[in-house]
């Protein structure tokens, strides 16, 4: 199948198409109301190839096929989206069994270290004595430790948020990497699969589990990448450009999900 | 021979006159939504000290400006903040960069693992997610231990039992059945673990019309029932109304000044207008006005 | 305050009523649906002395003040009882906090020993080769666990269920006696408070928390008792006769709860 | 670019071929309400075996057949009677005594921690009630424990997690939106636990009428729907019909003849005409006749 590539988009909205390519038909999947590309990119997923997928929104289930335009929402409480819900779940329900709220899930991140361990608590060396106190882990630690898949996603890119070591830990990545970085912990397999950022994706190299360039975004060069990375990133032979959306995808984002124009700026 | 049930009616002052310095409380609702303010206030109006406030698995800015008034020791929550309204709380932020708040690190799991643990009267409940952070370190009261089945590592997550709950939900009869609007988020968990449990309400409903909808009755038998119309206020309550991104702006612009700048001053003025000045919830309702209550209704 | 007694009742009536006064006002009360007397005793508290009682019945919470009559039900999965509720509770909330469900419970048995000990698992040294497989223990483990109070209830009162030695302990009493019986095995001190049979109503001394002869049902006699209990009763000097229901509660009995007539035959 | 939502609706031949031999299967309801029994005959008629089967916490007569059918090597459940009908199962009663049933010894606090365990993937999760008792003894995968945060002696109740659920419940849409009239009992805990669920329904109902009500909807994305009209007869259904207690007579007087007398005849009997030489639901339904059927309706 030969894809029509769009021209002209936003780095907002190639992430949200890279995003929507990580969704699975059938899968339970967690929209969140902050992360607003996220969101996006699982709802293009879901209105064009996956329409069984099954979208927890403000702390319902729903499907969302037969809606022509998704109404923006900024809060998780915002109670307005649930018109649209088949199910409500009770917030505690999602502790019961993780996996019944999502499959994949979306970790953001104050700082992130090679092994893809990363930290909401807060930044400074004492915790009793933090130079930046965070938001929290929210259900970071819970649902990245449950679901298939997890992805790192930051807003934006720079040595404050790749650093060398993490102050703390609030959801282990690969731990201290190498093949069995996570079993050695008595883990799972199932660490994060790729890093998201407004410069480049990242992935992990398979055999030491450090982070590793898989593309950079048009207009970003290896070096940009290079320069605002704390700690050294293994840089393969040849860095594609991420892939763009297509003129379907990109129609779809900015006529039916991103109506508001969040993306476009 | 009295054959009659018993109202639990009560007004915020004497159920804030339940909570009593030291004590370990619980408030309900999630972020933005669904706290019990007309209560909140009152506890700030008494200048209640020292207590454990465990808030929702995430908090928003109610818990913030009960830290801000200096009510709050020791905070149960796995995420601070507003929203796109602010990404951190800013009182909050404030007083743990200060070392004035102790904080019980944890993250959502964590969390209902411990409201678990003390509503099934267990020193602890045990959960996985969480090996290889630094949650244990940050919260020593979290141990990792082997369990005695399959020899893994895992959490130890100890019980946390709220002396009192504070809930708000949308109707209640005179009798203790409570009926959410939505779905409640965590609030069934804080009234499972807590020794007592208050419940602050949009209307008090007939027992008739709680008997039409039993599936809607999300907690029975709670110990009181409070009447505050919009009591919710700045915060959204599902079927009613939404938040006052206005208030809420006003309120992150005056904790923030003190969070960055040290300034307490906004913060200060703030807590008199809105808080310690109206001496009931229907005095800050006024203050509030109620133009601005009705442009807030939900559709 | 003098009570006018009834002259003319059943045991089970005069049960019913033992039953009545153990109930206490603002509890939560289950109500179960096959043991009869102990339901129509919680009842019974309930139109009479008990108005804020919360019923828990065919996994409703419910008040019947209101209610002319008690239609009866059979089983604990009757729906039609449910017409009354004021809330529904799944089954599986129950274990998240007993004392949400109920404050005091009545826990039957195959077998029970001096210290109150019981079995609902079955009769046989082997527990692989039973003589006779009972029902089960049901929830009467957990509920007896954390209850304030729970009684001992059985419907015969012979020398097969009063036994030295159960053959298996489903659900702990005293342990093995002494005044610290429980606490010896790191358990709270609420061990069953009373055992109710068709011959009498037994206490457990404080000291060594063996069974004691409290009252007999009139037409007993303290003979009749140890005769059929297989192993040794505390006997005190005096055993009065156990209470009479008064004819307010007989009536109310009778008119509202027992319509059928169950406890008369 | 197909953008339809995929029917999940199979019929219960198709359910059954899910179902195969050593499998650990949890079939829900409770006692004598809810079981999905056009899928519990079929299993019987496919001559599964060495089924593990994790029944309600209180289990009745649907499994008492699975057991007198020889499917069942081993059963969780903390409870085997018919209430009233009976005060033990019959069929259990024999292959326990006979040994030829292994029984997974619990109360229904443990079997819920075991459940929960499964749904958490935890290798288990501590309760506290049972501590004194024959449990550790009789059910050897319950370990006695010292709790790393207070010294306490717990119960480790190990996780049983099932391959598969088999839930009854009223409606559902054709997407797996299910909702239950009634409490649902412990269903919810049964399909949390489980990899995959099928839950079959008195009435498909259109996706627009689970919208009108979400909150009546009880398990969300279930793996199929199986529909079966009268489908939990013999026993009751909220909403639709009582128990036939004349029908669960003739079960247990021909079980008892067994179970008491050693004399099978009765129970083959009754398999032949219920079971094995109906082919389908609908042909059981026939049998049963549907004057029977409408007369059970509950009012």
């Amino acid at each position: 199948m030969t894809r029509a590539y769009a021209q002209d988009f936003t780095t907002k909205e190639l992430i949200a198409a890279f995003i929507a390519h990580q969704v699975r038909d059938g899968e339970r999947v967690a929209v969140g109301a902050g992360l607003h590309v996220p969101r996006a990119g699982i709802l293009l997923a879901h209105l064009l190839y996956c329409p069984n997928v099954r979208l927890y929104i403000v702390m319902t289930f729903t499907n969302l096929l037969k809606e022509p335009r998704m109404e923006p929402f900024y809060t998780v409480t915002d109670f307005r989206p649930a018109k649209w819900a088949e199910a409500y779940v009770l917030h505690d329900d999602f502790q019961e069994n993780p996996r019944l709220v999502s499959n994949m899930f979306v970790v953001g991140a104050l700082q992130i270290d090679p092994y893809g361990n990363s930290n909401l608590i807060g930044v400074g060396r004492d915790y009793h004595r933090l130079s930046f106190r965070g938001p929290g882990a929210v259900g970071t630690t819970s649902m990245a430790h449950y679901v298939d898949r997890y992805y790192l996603y930051v807003q934006s890119h720079d040595r404050r948020i790749f650093v060398e070591k993490c102050d703390f830990i609030s959801t282990i990545g690969w731990g201290e990497g190498g093949p069995d970085g996570r079993r050695r912990l008595g883990l799972p397999d199932n660490g994060p699969i790729y890093c998201i950022t407004p410069l480049c994706i990242m992935d992990f190299e398979p055999r030491t589990k450090r982070m590793r360039l898989k593309s950079v975004h048009p207009g970003v060069t290896v070096d940009d990448v290079v320069r605002n990375t704390g700690f050294e990133l293994i840089i393969p032979d040849v860095v594609p450009e991420t892939e763009p959306p297509t003129v379907e995808e990109l129609r779809v984002l900015r006529e039916r999900i991103d109506v508001e124009g969040m993306l476009r700026t | 021979m009295v054959v009659e049930r018993r109202s639990l009616i009560i007004d915020e002052r004497e159920a804030a006159s339940w909570i009593r310095d030291g004590m370990t409380i619980a408030i309900g609702g999630f972020i933005n939504s669904s706290h019990p303010m007309a209560i909140v206030r009152q506890i700030i109006r008494r200048g209640v000290r020292d207590l454990t406030v465990i808030g929702p698995a995430s908090g928003g800015l109610d818990l913030d400006l009960l830290i801000g008034a200096g009510c709050v020791r020791k905070l149960v929550t796995a995420y601070m903040g507003g929203e796109h309204y602010c990404p951190v709380a800013p009182m909050f932020r404030a007083a743990v960069e200060r070392g004035e708040l102790q904080v019980w690190e944890c993250d959502e799991g964590m969390y209902y693992c411990a409201l678990r643990a003390a509503a099934q009267r267990l020193p602890f409940t045990p959960w996985k997610a969480g090996i290889g952070t630094s949650f244990p370190d940050v919260n020593p009261e979290i141990k990792v231990f082997t369990d005695p089945i399959k020899g893994e590592p895992l959490l130890a997550v100890p019980a946390i039992r709220p002396d009192i709950a504070l809930i708000y939900a949308a109707h209640a009869d005179p009798y203790g059945n409570v009926q959410h609007i939505g779905t409640g988020f965590g609030d069934r968990a804080l009234w499972r673990a807590a020794d007592r449990t208050i419940v602050q309400v949009e209307r008090i409903i007939p027992n008739e019309e709680v008997r039409k909808n039993p599936l809607a009755t999300s907690l029975y038998g709670v110990d009181a029932i409070v009447r505050a119309p919009y009591g919710s206020h700045p915060f959204a309550a599902p079927g009613y109304y939404i938040e006052d991104a206005a208030h809420l702006r006003e309120y992150v612009a005056a904790a923030t000044a003190y969070a960055k700048h040290g300034d307490r001053g906004p913060f200060e003025a703030y807590l008199r207008k809105y808080v310690l000045e109206p001496e009931t919830h229907a005095d800050y309702l006024e203050v509030i006005g109620i133009k601005r209550l009705i442009s807030l209704h939900e559709y």
